[in-house]
């Protein structure tokens, strides 16, 4: 088992992963920027390290300064939590050029699933279903064709792109030569990788996706599935549940299948997500994330596994501390993510000082949070406060307990994603499951609108 | 608001605080609230807590470069978490020094990176041992001009 | 500890604090931290809330008897739980009473609790309305000694 | 169902309670004293009624008040939480007299279980085993006979006791007179009943109470033991656990049967605890809690059940929601009290305002609570700022993430159990498991005595 890990990022999942590695006996090591001095994950772990001012160029994405740090504190390995150098296959590779175990999977299937034409060449070999589409196109003409085929309206995706970055949606022809140019030069501006490729836009689907789990001895179970399709207009997503709702047996089956067929497929070892869009009862292959995601609460409450833990173990060496067979979802779950942010101006963040940070507890809540009253929100990182998780014996139930909770949770100082979030509890359409991910948009617009 | 009597209680309830070893006390005064309280700080790893404490007179920069307070004196600081070595011969408080003097260097992922004077002055403190691991922005050195 | 610098620091911050709008302020001396923020209370439950402010200049205890801050006013306050009633002829505020006159009555698990003038005086406010519920020490009547 | 519940409570229990009434759709009145207008169970509930000043005889304990204030506020029903008048059979006859139901037994149940001799005899009538002992003594001459009998030591008991007030540990003969007078006197005084009877003092019981439930159709289920040996000097709880450790399967199943056959003795209704020491593998009654109890979380987390909807429930005239054969134990809970007050100045109570008041959550941590940053803590009431519970598969895992979880929980300004428990958990004694009843006076001294 290892025996000292670096955490090499900030906020909840920190605190989270700080305490999975205590869990377990093993010592943690923090790091911080100077703006984050008075963290609570610097406060938790066993010994912490500046490395950097609080932009996250110099700070959380300083990798000499990181590395350095787990090396002079001994540590045998570094957990990168997620975002920041959770996907950089990069930094992976430098981890191990110095002796550090990085806890994910391998820098190669990092660096495949992180190219997105590649993944899903990978994918579909593996006979996962992925949206009808193109490789990598070298001209407007061959796109023009390749649209043509496949049947407009079409996305146009930088295949280095994220977080909505180098995407442009085409509904006809007329549309596509300047769709083309923009997207090309946006993704050259923002991964200085211009190459794009062409998908079928699906016509409101919804966000499923599976979380799947891998050791080095070749298991690779799924520990079933979420919907995220309740997601802000930037594609962040804000509200999960697990398992998905009005999901067939067949479709939900097939999910799973098709989780592990991917897994295997690129020999896949730690925690990772494979995400779906969902159109009727087809299932399209997205991308693969290959980190812990910010929602894995709710899977770790329907299913009673530590997921952060596994990670650590199956980074030890040991083997997955269960089998598909010992995998039950038992009740429902659904998160609601406190961000600092105004979701009435397009959730734009907001900086400020917690005057109170009161958060919900009692029978059935989880929260996992690194707020506490006090607390000054650096305006350099996401706005990410608490997770709330409500467990409940059916969704019904789950979905009342939730209303309950944020109803009891009382944060002063900065305008947060509560009330928003109360309202989806309350929405029929919410209630009556299965939304489409342009639902939120429409939503927190009319709420907005409403002044409510 | 009477800012005198106010500014007085304060100074009453921080005496009273220090003497009476109690750890917080609080004074409202129209609609602001004032706490005095004694720094109970969470531990920092001893390995590094030492040299992390700004000089109570000097201002600096984080960034290795140097910033002036008053012309007094300026404090150098680490930018890379590595191991701190000082050079040898090495340089003791009181030490009168030339511009761009290395002092030390600070080990990180096997790469030498200098600590050197900006400009002549005199060594007010070492606030670092050799072999001692740095972390970002810690006090290394206070140089005082002369 | 310099204590006329942190107290000057303190009036600073203070003042800053309230100018700028900001929450809080702290303030590190040796081993104090001096904290001023900005009062920012609870809500309170709206049906209860309006009666339950204390008028700004009255003193009052909460037994149903009266006490004076200065001689000008007191402030009668219910100390049962229950609904108000107000007597008949009702009193109207500027009205000069005689001492010992029930003002009111509070009704609380059906026994009749009557609120009176401790002393004679002029009605400066009427707080409630007949047939509110009241909570304990909710304001009823402030009555000027004339 | 109930429509509008009046909580005549406060802390962590009207929290609690105002949470349970709204997951069932149900209104919460809360009442508060002039020392609580900023407590946590004012701002959580629809409304909220001062009923009068800080000291718990006019405010919390103003029965005219307390019931004038449900009257007003249009509520159906009181819950009562625990302490206060949680068992005041006369309050429960007064609720009834006014047409408020009082969720909890029926004041007869309440009245006959809270006489501790009356307890005894039933419970000696429906063969459950109760300590060798008298029923009311009239005489030192009597008490001297009778204690020849069982034989000494033997426990001095007021029958209207409670508290540990009017009890005396009698070694041998030459200390009976005295101590009869001493404990009448205090008897008298403090309950203004000085009737004693006589019990066998065990040597180091442990103390292990079982949990039942019962409707007004006659059902009555256990739902698992817990173990609340870790007991302060003055018997108050600290750390409980559910199941109860170092159990052989005989003991335990006799302790569920015992139970179940007490409460069907009564007709129970409602949530209550029957108490037993265990010595050996003897079972001996001890006395019936009539009441919701402040570690009734352990059970929930292990059983996952919510006792306190199911006292709502009862009290509405609806039948348990669930069977004896529904109820299945999953893994092991433990909870730790986290009280404002000095461990190592005989758990004195702190009074303060809580600077900081962060609560460790994450997987498997579950967390009660009223305490918030700047809350002042008035000094008339209980010490319990949070209940900190910890879900494992295992009672080692359980105990584990206790100790990760009392690390993260940062509380200033006042003096808590925080540290203390946390040396529990870490002390060989209690990982072993089946600790009697004086263990933790003798474990606080020591740890005391070493200033860690």
């Amino acid at each position: 088992m290892l025996r000292k890990i670096l955490i090499a990022n900030r906020g909840e999942i920190a605190v989270r992963v700080i305490r999975a590695a205590h869990e377990l006996g093993i010592e943690a090591v923090a790091i911080f920027s100077e703006a984050d001095r008075e963290a609570l994950h610097v406060r938790n772990a066993d010994e912490a390290y500046c490395v950097g001012p609080g932009p996250v160029a110099r700070s959380y994405l300083n990798i000499p300064n990181i590395v350095s740090a787990a090396l002079i504190s001994g540590a045998d390995a570094i957990h990168p939590g997620y975002g920041f150098l959770a996907e950089n296959a990069r930094f992976a590779d430098i981890c191990a050029d110095h002796g550090l175990t990085f806890i994910g999977p391998t820098p190669d299937v990092i660096q495949k699933m992180g190219d997105k034409a590649t993944a899903r060449a990978i994918m579909h070999d593996a006979k996962v279903p992925t949206t009808p589409g193109t490789g990598i196109l070298n001209s407007v003409a061959e796109a023009t064709a390749a649209a043509r085929k496949i049947g407009y309206p079409v996305m146009l995706k930088a295949t280095a792109g994220g977080g909505g970055k180098g995407m442009r949606a085409v509904r006809g022809p007329a549309e596509l030569e300047h769709a083309f140019a923009t997207a090309q030069a946006e993704a050259e501006a923002n991964f200085k990788d211009g190459r794009l490729y062409l998908e079928k836009l699906l016509d409101r689907p919804r966000h499923i996706e599976v979380q799947i789990v891998g050791d080095t001895f070749g298991n690779v179970v799924h520990v079933g599935e979420r919907d995220c399709s309740m997601q802000k207009p930037s594609h962040q997503k804000l509200i999960e549940e697990a398992p998905a709702p009005a999901l067939s047996k067949g479709v939900r089956s097939r999910l799973h299948d098709v989780a592990i067929a991917a897994g295997r497929a690129v020999k896949y070892t730690s925690a990772g997500t494979l995400e779906f869009l969902l159109s009727g009862d087809d299932v399209f292959f997205m991308e693969m994330n290959t980190r812990i995601q910010v929602e894995h609460p709710v899977t770790e409450v329907v299913y009673g596994v530590d997921l952060v833990r596994e990670q650590i173990r199956v980074a030890s060496g040991e083997k997955l501390s269960f089998g598909q067979r010992d995998l039950v979802a038992r009740g429902h779950a659904i998160e609601c993510r406190i961000n600092a942010e105004e979701p009435a101006q397009n959730f734009a963040p907001a900086a400020g000082t917690l005057s109170e940070a009161t958060l919900p507890g009692g029978y059935g809540i989880r929260v996992d949070s690194h707020a506490y009253a006090g607390l000054q929100i650096p305006p350099y990182y996401d706005s990410l406060l608490a997770k709330v998780v409500a467990h409940g014996s059916t969704r019904h139930e789950a979905i009342v307990r939730m209303e309950c909770a944020l109803r009891e949770t009382h944060i002063a100082g900065v305008n947060t994603t509560v009330d928003l979030c109360l309202a989806v509890m309350r929405d029929e359409g919410f209630r009556a499951g299965g939304v489409p991910i342009d639902y939120l948009p429409n939503f927190a617009a009319a709420v907005a609108a409403t002044g409510s | 608001m009477n800012w005198d009597q106010t500014l007085e209680r304060i100074r009453r309830a921080a005496e009273f605080c220090v003497e009476a070893g109690l750890l917080r006390f609080r004074i409202e005064q129209d609609d602001l609230e004032i706490e005095v309280r004694r720094i109970a700080r969470p531990v920092r790893p001893p390995a590094i807590s030492a040299g992390v404490a700004v000089p109570a007179n000097g201002v600096s920069t984080s960034n290795g470069a140097v910033a002036h307070d008053e012309p007094a004196h300026a404090v150098l600081k680490a930018e890379f978490v590595g191991i701190v070595r000082l050079s040898r011969p090495a340089v003791a408080e009181g030490a009168v020094i030339a511009e761009d003097r290395e002092l030390a260097y600070v080990e990180s992922l096997g790469i030498r990176n200098p600590i050197r004077s900006h400009r002549p002055g005199r060594v007010l403190a070492v606030y670092v041992n050799d072999g001692e691991p740095v972390e970002f922005g810690q006090a290394l050195f206070a140089i005082e001009e002369v």
